[in-house]
């Protein structure tokens, strides 16, 4: 079968269960396994190729350029993994069945674990260290859900979260580590990257991609100090714990380490740092594992000390070592799964895993009992169980490795180690199955169905089977896999036999016996000492740091983002000013400015005012109708600055939006509180006043220095002076500009007045829609409300004004092309003039004669401006091109017409609607409980009264 | 039926004026213009000048033009006088009423507004029911004889143009 | 020559006044006597300096303008309006029901008739 | 001649005038017309993209002036992507907006829709730097009514601090504007390029100015710090649908600083170093700090995934401040990543709003919501996107980077440990909202009812989806990423595609004058650079007819 | 010549007035007589600008000093109608 | 005094007022600031054009006449037009929140940050 399909079919198959499961439960259960087991049969396929030597390969490009590809190669390592994975999976999908509860959704449960099942696979099988990253972070996020996957146990939930931390740390170094590793072998390729050992040792990224790397494996691997996450991990249900902390996810991190054993071993700092990590983790994991009273948690130590001991074998770099260690994962494997799967009958059984609780079980439950005990008592390295071989390896190897030039500490701590296993072995075994039967267990146990403990017992099985006959039966597989582990074409050969004659690991292994049987003995003092030792727990710290970092993330994004517009504007304004500066300063000013212009009196007065107007409305501005009266003054005379400086379009359009501004502001403040409080302190103030000031003082360098700059090119405002008339046929430059050469930014800026009614409109709509709208009905003015809604003078006024005001807009507009005016400006004059109708005669009145909706007349401004640039498609030129004629009706002037006019009609309209909309929705806001709309536009008109009997 | 074309007549041709005035020139050209759109305009925008006044005598408009002009001349030299020589506490400040006889708005609005632009005096108010105008008088020392004066001079005249 | 000095009389005239205009709004000391003096001052003033710029345009421009006239047109229909505003603005704001004149006969003076629905004025009131 | 390249901005434009002008009132019609102009839009992108395959750069010259006179619409690889981009997450957002009947919460929700789309359409497409300012406007107005949309008090005041802060940064933007006029003399975008590169070194003071203030205006738009204060309160208070459609606006920052700053402003020119190099990176590094802070300090789901946003370009814009063609790949790939990831986060957490009535998004248990499995899926996948987590592209992209990254090891330091602190903050919010409501007492209070609202997960579904293609197709698209990378720093043609266009122009009407070359200042000359059209003789002769 | 002289005169008197209105605008009672100060400034402005139309011998201030005539009334207007009745339009 | 150091100095205190304002509690003299700066940057875009007295871009014909920069003119225009429409819609949304917040300050509330989406 090809290595992709079996790469793939678990991740294809995790989506069967869900579809399986309302086919019920052993449907789903079986097509899982189904699954996993055509996957194990498609591995095995291989195994003679591969134990002759072969190495198969399957490729496909990813992301070539990259050098991600999706390749895959299949060597002694892969295989065995694959088999443990699969072969595991296939047992404990069997155990799953029987193990969960029918209130457990099975369905998910499966699909988890083919989802792990599958990225475990990946991992195992990769050829490129990239995809070999991508499977190894979906181990964490699948065993995230597994671990969580019963989502009302806390535990379960906070198990599985640190689990995602400390594995997502290790993951994240490790795509730094293989990064680096792929950068400097030039190749992310594992089988050409495993050549280059010498190039990789020799660079200087050689250590910090080991210590990333290795940082990736420890926390997968839980070895010290990351162990802590494993035994919090058991919160799981027990197939999980069996599956993933036995025998593959746990193990993923020592395959890591042995996948690049062949580049990344042999120097000092891998012999150090692997070895005395191994060590330490060994003995302080067997340590902790004596004094467990949980089961799972025993178990869970136990597996740290053994991954410790393997590690610390890899970390010996002699072939015997690694040969060692590759035997001992099969070993572990085998024994922890059926120790796990025998600790949840248990717990399934007794409904308790509490050692403390338990014992004598052994006449309830033989058949359990005697699983259990083979698998313990190769857990403690007993003769003639599979454990006992490779832990004399283990031994063997100790004891010729120096640490330094110190040659007893290694052994010693060795022995330590398998004597602490021992201890913590047959503490299992007698405290939970031997003693009297009890009374007080939660519930009475009794061996479980033959499908539960099928899979322990086959497990069992391989224990005694690889114990008596290794050599035969997993010979072949720890040489091809010590091979691979080796590399640089290593052919190691393992001598699997039970009795290896007198050496210094049997003493070794006599006094890990005979001591662990002796601290068992003397448990309970052990226990109170142990007790009352203090010693810093890993899980409290690890907590601690979590949360330390946690509330400091809440703090800072509170603090930093309270919704403080005022401080984020200074911050705003400040660093634009220093980041503007710095980049002044770095730069070289002009050395020849032009000659200013000499000011005589007229424009001295107008800064003045300017200048005092600007102060005065500051300094007024919590009285925000003086303000506003004040600020008509800066309007005014800015529009005549302009208007001075050559810019007539600029005074026109100023002042009339000025107007429409003051008009809108006067509509909103109707409904503000006239006054602004006195809020901000005087320091405060003079914190602002200073920013304020610096920014000006900037501002007005920034300006001075570019009025008195040179264009360092001709601007193409020369183009525009050159051929607005000749080829725009217009004489107003500004306006051909506007309506011609760049007509489609005012094609945009007219949508945005649009846009801006809309949203008006719309805000509008959405307050007389909520709540609000009771209020604004009820609201008292704040002032008291003069009489004489509709004044006489002004209608009438209004009634001559409204006509001659529309013929003056006509008149702008079509003067526009060739005098200052144009569509924008016509139609402000036209808009205000509707506006004055509106103020004189009232809203209703008005409204109610204006025939056409103003949202209609925003779209049709905006839809004939376009149709007028569509328009030139059809003598296939660009969108608004524009072209004009001059034409001649006897007794008229020859007079000119442009399309540009029909664009500059379509901002008129838009123009128009737009201001008109804005104001209305306004208005709208203001009606009052009991406004009927007004009969007649003046309130006081002698001519309607009764006594006026006179025409 | 040229009532629907002219709903106002002299607004046309105010209105052509304005054009020609505004255009600058008189070319025959610019008073069609002129034209179309005096008679076009005041269509559109007649809605917003309902019932509206018809004008009796139209022909003493220009006298009545000609008569406030003169007087605006003499109130601005008038009011100058009064700015620069008298001082605040000499000056006799007075309210009147000016009790009305027109009915139409136009008509009051014309009064009101040439009382503005004419000596010393303000409109300020008109009465609630419309029957008088309230005239500030920035220094009145006989209120009664503005009162008349006002009503000879002007409101007799807009009488005869308005109803 | 004689153009010329029409045209210097205009503006002098013009200027005069509409300083005159603006002194008073400085010089009298009570708000209603103070919008006298701007919305006639100023309108003679203006009023000059479009005339001046009307003969001017004819005697020294290619092409004669009267449009100046419109400008007086808008300010002759505005200023009365503006007056009465803010006069009105002046009554309202202040408390002078007993310093007014009778009505003829009516309920009061337009702007003093307040809604029912208006809150009442609270003294000292700054405008 | 072809048109296709201008109804990208022209389409959503009409089609929103059109909404309003006639159907304005009927929201069924509104969903109608949306949905087909959104179809219209995706195929003419799709065309446009596969135009731009070819690798020649399209230039429009809207009004057939010629550049740098008049305005240019611009069509190269990036501008096409960005496009398809647009109109890929914009039909996504309008699906689940009528699925969700968001649009019916207001008014005008399709209309303003459309003219946002314009917006950003054109502020990808046009070649001319003030009008670049003018489409910000456009889409930053239209995006005003959006972030309001449906209103309610805290959406309101958040809207205001919104519209200020933006204010700011449009003011900003037309110092930029002016003071790069003042030097350049010129607008379009190329031409400019063209002349910085040859400029005295006496104007380079002024230059430098205008450069980094348009550098900030576009570093408010993506948000970098300290310029990124206006995101997370408006995108948490703003309606989600309009929330995951802003996912791209942050985007118009990033490529508006990518175009700009590989033509005509790199860094590695002698008259701009110095100026913004030396701040940019670290800035951009603590505003990725920032943002994957507050994924994990967020208290509520939206501004969880408001600081994602911000870590994300955050990312982005790293990969853009190297400005090497492999991090410019990078930054294109990770680009179209972080816009559907970010979209789709949005309204997986709208899911969850409108299914806890009591806590709605805040980050704390609550009794399991209704197809609490379903949402909580989408979660976990959009969380591995976003967090970039295997398999799925944000971890290619973070590979990318990294790779491209090689050497600058503090740039990985922040890259990795804001991983990991973004995974630490979506793992405890995923098992907070989704999980713990399970280990809640048994209440006998009925549960939540909601609508199922397929169309809703079909829209997610679809943003995932494209997530995944990315992650399958991560091969060719990287290939063309490397491809718009080149592009990009093949600044002559760039350039040349713009003259020379003029050249052609005036060779066709010799009879108007010499042509215009605005690279070498001596030979500009204002009576050249004829337009396209052919006048009627009028236009020249009839000039003293008129004469005044 | 004389012209230019009267020119001069005008622009001072009227640049005076603005002065004057604009220290009105500033120091006076209440808002009624700042608005009618900033109408009288308005009304100065026009006065300059076409002052400035006869100095520059141009037309092109007239469309400038017409549109001041017209919308310094309705800002006027729109002042005291906010201080009558609040509400502008009703 | 010279027209450009008037002119620069009017830009410079428009900004500082309009900055000084931004910085208020309140959203109507935030909004009153915002107008000042688009007054102040508005200029700023025109001067980026040079100042010239008497000569509007207003073609007289060809030959010897100097006109003033009309590009910039075009640009403040669209910049003074979009300008309002953002005036006009911020007020609205600041006069919204306002009515159904009972409030007019800018920054954000506790109270209001607590409350629930709509
Ligand atoms: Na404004
Ligand atoms: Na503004």
């Amino acid at each position: 079968m090809s290595l992709f399909l079996i790469a793939a079919l678990p991740f294809i198959g995790a989506l069967l269960p869900g579809l399986m499961i309302q086919a019920g439960r052993n449907t789903c259960s079986t097509w899982t396994g189904i699954i996993s087991l055509s996957a194990l049969i498609g591995l095995l396929v291989h195994a003679p190729a591969v134990l002759r030597g072969e190495v198969i390969t399957a490729s496909v490009e990813w992301m070539p350029a990259l050098g991600l590809n999706a390749s895959f190669y299949l060597d002694g390592l892969g295989l065995l993994f694959g088999t443990l994975i699969l072969g595991i999976g296939c047992l404990i999908i069997l155990y799953a069945r029987f193990y969960l509860s029918t209130k457990d959704p099975m369905g998910n449960f499966y699909t988890y674990l083919l989802l792990f099942q599958g990225a475990m696979v990946g991992i195992v099988l990769s050829d490129n260290i990239l995809l070999l990253l991508v499977f190894w972070e979906l181990t964490s996020l699948s065993s995230f859900l597994l671990i969580g996957y019963w989502k009302h146990l806390p535990e379960g939930r906070q198990g599985a979260r640190m689990a995602l931390t400390v594995t997502g740390m290790g993951g994240l170094a490790l795509i730094g580590g293989m990064l680096m590793l792929g950068n400097i072998a030039g190749t992310y390729e594992l089988t050409e990257l495993l050549e280059k050992r010498d190039l990789i040792q020799a660079d200087p990224l050689y250590v910090p991609a080991l210590l990333l790397i290795l940082l990736g494996a420890f926390t997968k691997s839980a070895q010290f100090p990351f162990h802590f996450w494993l035994p919090r991990a058991m919160a799981a249900p027990t197939p999980v714990s069996a599956y993933l902390h036995s025998a593959t996810m746990v193990k993923a991190g020592l395959f890591l380490m042995a996948r690049l054993y062949p580049v990344m071993s042999g120097t000092a700092e891998w012999f150090w740092i692997v070895t005395l990590a191994g060590l330490i983790t060994m003995v302080m994991g067997a340590l902790i594992g004596i004094f467990q009273n949980d089961l799972k948690g025993l178990l869970a130590y136990s597996t740290v000390s053994h991954l410790g001991l393997i590690t610390m074998l890899l970390g010996f770099s002699t072939e015997a070592a690694v040969i060692g260690a590759v035997f001992h994962i099969i070993n572990h494997a085998t024994f922890k799964a059926s120790l796990f799967m025998t600790a949840g009958i248990v717990d399934h059984e007794a409904h308790t895993r509490d050692i403390t609780r338990l014992g004598g079980l052994r006449h309830l439950m033989p058949i359990t009992f005697i699983i259990s005990a083979v698998a313990s008592l190769s857990m403690a390295g007993i003769p003639p169980f599979n454990g006992f071989l490779s832990k004399e390896m283990m031994l063997e190897a100790a004891a010729h490795t120096y640490l330094g030039d110190n040659h007893w500490l290694v052994p010693a701590l060795a022995t330590l180690g398998a004597l602490f296993s021992v201890a913590y072995s047959f503490r299992l075994l007698i405290h939970t199955w031997f003693g009297p039967v009890r009374d007080d267990y939660p519930h009475k146990p009794h061996d479980p169905p033959f499908g539960m403990w099928l899979s322990p017992a086959f497990l069992a099985i391989l224990v005694v089977m690889i114990g008596l006959f290794s050599q035969a039966l997993v010979g072949g597989l720890v040489d091809a896999t010590a091979a691979s582990v080796m590399g640089n074409g290593a052919h190691p050969h393992a001598h699997l036999k039970l009795w290896h004659g007198v050496t210094p690991a049997l003493y070794m292994s006599g006094i890990a016996v005979l001591g662990g049987l002796v601290l068992l003995a003397l448990y309970r003092p052990a226990n109170g000492l142990w007790h009352a030792v203090p010693r810093p727990d890993a899980k409290v710290i690890f907590d601690g740091v979590v949360g330390a970092v946690s509330s400091a993330a809440a703090w800072i994004t509170g603090t930093l983002h309270d919704g403080k517009l005022t401080r984020y504007a200074a911050i705003f304004f400040v660093f634009a000013v220093l980041a503007s500066w710095h980049a002044f300063t770095g730069g070289q000013g002009v050395t020849t400015p032009r000659e200013p212009m000499q000011a005589d009196i007229i424009p001295i007065i107008a800064w003045f005012a300017l200048i005092v107007g600007t102060g005065v409305t500051v300094f007024y501005h919590r009285h925000r109708l003086l303000a506003l009266v004040v600020l008509g003054i800066i309007g005014v005379v800015i529009s005549l600055s302009f208007n001075y400086l050559s810019a007539p379009d600029l005074a026109l359009t100023q002042l009339s939006v000025e107007v429409v501004t003051i008009v809108l502001l006067l509509l909103a403040l109707n409904f503000l509180p006239e006054f602004s409080p006195r809020e901000s302190s005087t320091a405060r103030r003079a914190r602002d006043l200073i920013i304020a000031g610096g920014v000006g003082v900037a501002v007005a360098a920034l300006a001075y220095t570019v009025m008195l700059t040179d264009f360092a090119m001709p601007s193409i405002a020369e183009y525009h002076l050159a051929n607005s008339y000749k080829l725009g046929g217009g004489d107003n430059v500004v306006n051909v500009i506007l309506v011609d050469f760049r007509g489609f930014d005012t094609f945009g800026e007219i949508t945005v007045l649009g846009i801006a009614a809309l949203i008006i409109y719309g805000v509008t709509e959405g307050l007389l829609g909520s709540k609000v709208r009771l209020s604004l009905l009820e609201r008292t003015p704040n002032h008291p409300v003069a009489g004489d809604e509709h004044p006489l003078m002004m209608v009438v006024a209004t009634r001559l004004l409204l006509p001659i005001a529309i013929m003056v807009g006509v008149y702008i507009f079509l003067r526009g092309h060739n005098d200052p005016g144009g569509g924008f400006v016509a139609g402000l004059v036209v808009a205000i003039a509707l506006l004055m109708q509106y103020m004189a005669s009232g809203y209703d009145w008005a409204d109610q004669r204006q025939r056409y909706p103003y949202h209609a007349t925003i779209a049709s401004g905006v839809i004939i401006a376009a149709i007028t640039g569509i328009g030139a498609f059809f003598n296939n030129m660009p969108f608004l091109t524009s072209d004009y004629g001059y034409f001649q009706f006897p007794p008229l002037e020859k007079f000119e017409l442009a399309t540009a006019m029909g664009f500059d009609l379509g901002v008129f309209l838009a123009v128009v609607g737009a201001v008109m909309l804005t104001l209305e929705s306004l208005s709208r806001l203001a009606y009052r409980r009991g406004d009927v709309p007004d009969e007649y536009p003046m309130d006081i008109n002698p001519s309607r009264l009764p006594k006026s009997e006179d025409h | 039926m040229l009532r629907r074309i002219f709903p106002h007549p002299y607004l046309t041709a105010l209105l052509t004026l304005v054009w020609m005035l505004l255009d600058n020139t008189a070319g025959p050209g610019v008073i069609i213009v002129g034209l179309i759109l005096g008679i076009f305009i005041p269509i559109i925008t007649a809605a917003y000048w309902p019932d509206r006044p018809v004008l009796k005598h139209p022909i003493k408009i220009a006298a009545y033009v000609l008569i406030v002009l003169y007087d605006i001349v003499k109130s601005n030299i008038d009011v100058a006088l009064i700015v620069l020589f008298k001082s605040n506490a000499a000056r006799k400040p007075a309210w009147v009423t000016i009790p009305l006889d027109l009915k139409t708005p136009e008509a009051i609005t014309v009064l009101a507004g040439t009382i503005t632009m004419t000596p010393g005096t303000v409109t300020a108010d008109v009465s609630a029911q419309g029957s008088a105008l309230l005239v500030h008088c920035l220094d009145a020392p006989d209120p009664d004889a503005v009162r008349d004066d006002i009503k000879s001079r002007y409101e007799a005249r807009l009488k005869e143009i308005f109803e | 020559m004689v153009v010329e000095i029409i045209i210097a009389a205009c503006l002098v005239i013009a200027g005069f006044f509409g300083l005159v205009g603006s002194i008073g709004l400085i010089k009298l000391n009570h708000p209603m006597a103070r919008l006298h003096a701007p919305t006639k001052a100023t309108t003679l003033g203006v009023g000059g300096v479009l005339i001046a710029s009307v003969i001017y345009s004819f005697a020294f421009e290619e092409q004669g303008s009267l449009h100046e006239l419109l400008i007086t047109l808008f300010l002759f229909i505005t200023a009365p309006i503006t007056a009465n505003f803010i006069s009105k603005a002046y009554l309202h704001r202040h408390e002078l029901e007993e310093e007014l004149p009778e009505p003829n006969g009516d309920t009061n003076w337009a702007t003093l008739e307040r809604p029912e629905w208006s809150p009442e004025p609270e003294k000292t009131q700054e405008g | 001649m072809s048109h296709w390249i201008i109804t990208p901005i022209l389409l959503p434009t009409l089609l929103g005038a059109f909404i309003v002008l006639s159907v304005r009132h009927q929201v069924a019609l509104q969903r109608v017309f949306s949905l087909v102009g959104l179809s219209l839009l995706l195929i003419n992108a799709l065309g446009l993209f596969v135009y731009a395959q070819t690798g020649d750069i399209w230039v429009y010259e809207l009004g057939a002036w010629p550049a740098p006179f008049g305005i240019v619409i611009m069509l190269d690889r990036l501008s096409a992507l960005m496009v398809l981009l647009t109109a890929v997450l914009a039909m996504c957002v309008m699906l689940y907006a009528i699925g969700s009947d968001w649009d019916k919460r207001g008014k005008h929700f399709h209309a303003l829709f459309q003219f946002q789309l314009m917006g950003v359409i054109g502020a990808f497409m046009t070649g001319d730097a003030f009008n670049l300012f003018v489409f910000f406007e456009i889409l930053l107005i239209a995006s005003y009514g959006l972030m309001t949309f449906g209103g309610g008090t805290r959406r309101l005041q958040a809207g205001t601090q919104y519209v200020i802060y933006n204010l700011l940064g449009s003011t900003l933007f037309l110092f930029a504007l002016g003071t790069l006029y003042n030097v350049t003399g010129t607008l379009n975008m190329a031409d400019m390029a063209a002349r910085i590169a040859v400029l005295e070194p006496e104007h380079t003071a002024l230059l430098r100015v205008g450069v980094v203030m348009a550098l900030m205006v576009f570093a408010v738009k993506a948000a970098i710090l300290p310029l990124h204060f206006w995101l997370p309160e408006s995108y948490a208070a703003g309606p989600a649908p309009v929330a995951a459609l802003f996912a791209i606006m942050t985007k118009v920052g990033a490529y508006a600083i990518l175009r700009m700053f590989t033509l005509a402003f790199p860094q590695d020119s002698p008259e701009i170093a110095g100026s913004y190099d030396v701040w940019l990176l670290p800035v951009i590094v603590i505003s990725l700090a920032v943002g994957m802070i507050g994924i994990l300090g967020a208290k509520s789901l939206s501004k969880m995934v408001a600081f994602a946003a911000i870590g994300s370009v955050g990312t982005l814009l790293i990969a853009i401040a190297l400005f090497t063609p492999e991090a410019t790949a990078a930054a294109i790939y990770y680009v179209v990543h972080s816009t559907l990831a970010t979209a789709a986060l949005f309204l997986i957490v709208d899911l969850v709003v409108s299914r806890r009535p009591q806590w709605q998004d805040t980050i704390r248990e609550d009794r399991p919501m209704p197809q609490n499995g379903l949402v909580a899926a989408f979660y976990f996948a959009a969380a591995i996107a976003m967090a970039g987590m295997p398999p799925l592209s944000g971890f290619l992209g973070k590979l990318l980077i990294l790779d491209a990254a090689v050497g600058n090891w503090w740039l990985w330091g922040a890259i990795l440990i804001s991983s990991l602190i973004a995974i630490m903050g979506f793992g405890r919010a995923g098992s907070l909202v989704f999980w713990k409501g399970y280990g809640l007492p048994e209440t006998d209070a009925p549960a939540y009812e909601h609508p199922r609202q397929p169309l809703a997960f079909v829209a997610i579904g679809a943003l995932m989806a494209g997530i995944v293609a990315m992650t399958v197709l991560a091969g060719p698209m990287h290939r063309f990423a490397i491809a718009t990378a080149e592009q990009l720093y093949d600044t002559d043609a760039y350039i040349s595609a713009v003259i020379n266009h003029t050249m052609e122009e005036s060779m066709a009407h010799e009879k108007e004058g010499s042509s215009y070359a605005p690279v070498d200042k001596d030979l500009i000359q204002t009576e050249g650079g004829e337009r396209g059209t052919d006048h009627p003789q009028e236009a020249t002769d009839g000039h003293e007819g008129e004469s005044h | 010549m004389i012209i230019s002289y009267a020119l001069d005169f005008a622009f001072i008197c009227f640049g005076l007035g603005l002065l004057l209105t604009l220290y009105r605008v500033i120091f006076a009672p209440g808002v009624g007589d700042r608005v009618l100060a900033l109408d009288t400034m308005v009304i100065n402005a026009i006065a300059i600008l076409v002052l400035q139309g006869i100095q520059q011998g141009t037309e092109i201030f007239f469309e400038a000093a017409m549109i001041v005539a017209m919308l310094g009334f309705v800002g006027t207007v729109a002042y005291a109608r906010f201080m009558l009745r609040g509400n502008i339009i009703e | 005094m010279t027209i450009e150091f008037l002119v620069a100095s009017a830009i410079g205190v428009l900004t500082a007022a309009g900055i000084y304002l931004i910085l208020r509690f309140r959203t109507f003299p935030v909004i009153l600031g915002t107008s000042f700066l688009s007054y102040a940057v508005n200029i700023y875009l025109f001067s980026s054009g040079r100042l010239i007295v008497g000569a509007p871009p207003v073609l007289q014909g060809y030959g010897d006449y100097t006109y003033s920069d009309p590009l910039p003119q075009a640009l403040v225009l669209t910049a003074i037009v979009i300008g309002f429409g953002m005036t006009a819609v911020v007020l609205m949304i600041a006069l919204a929140a306002y009515l159904s917040g009972g409030h007019d300050k800018i920054d954000m509330q506790d109270d209001d940050a607590s409350e629930d989406r709509a």
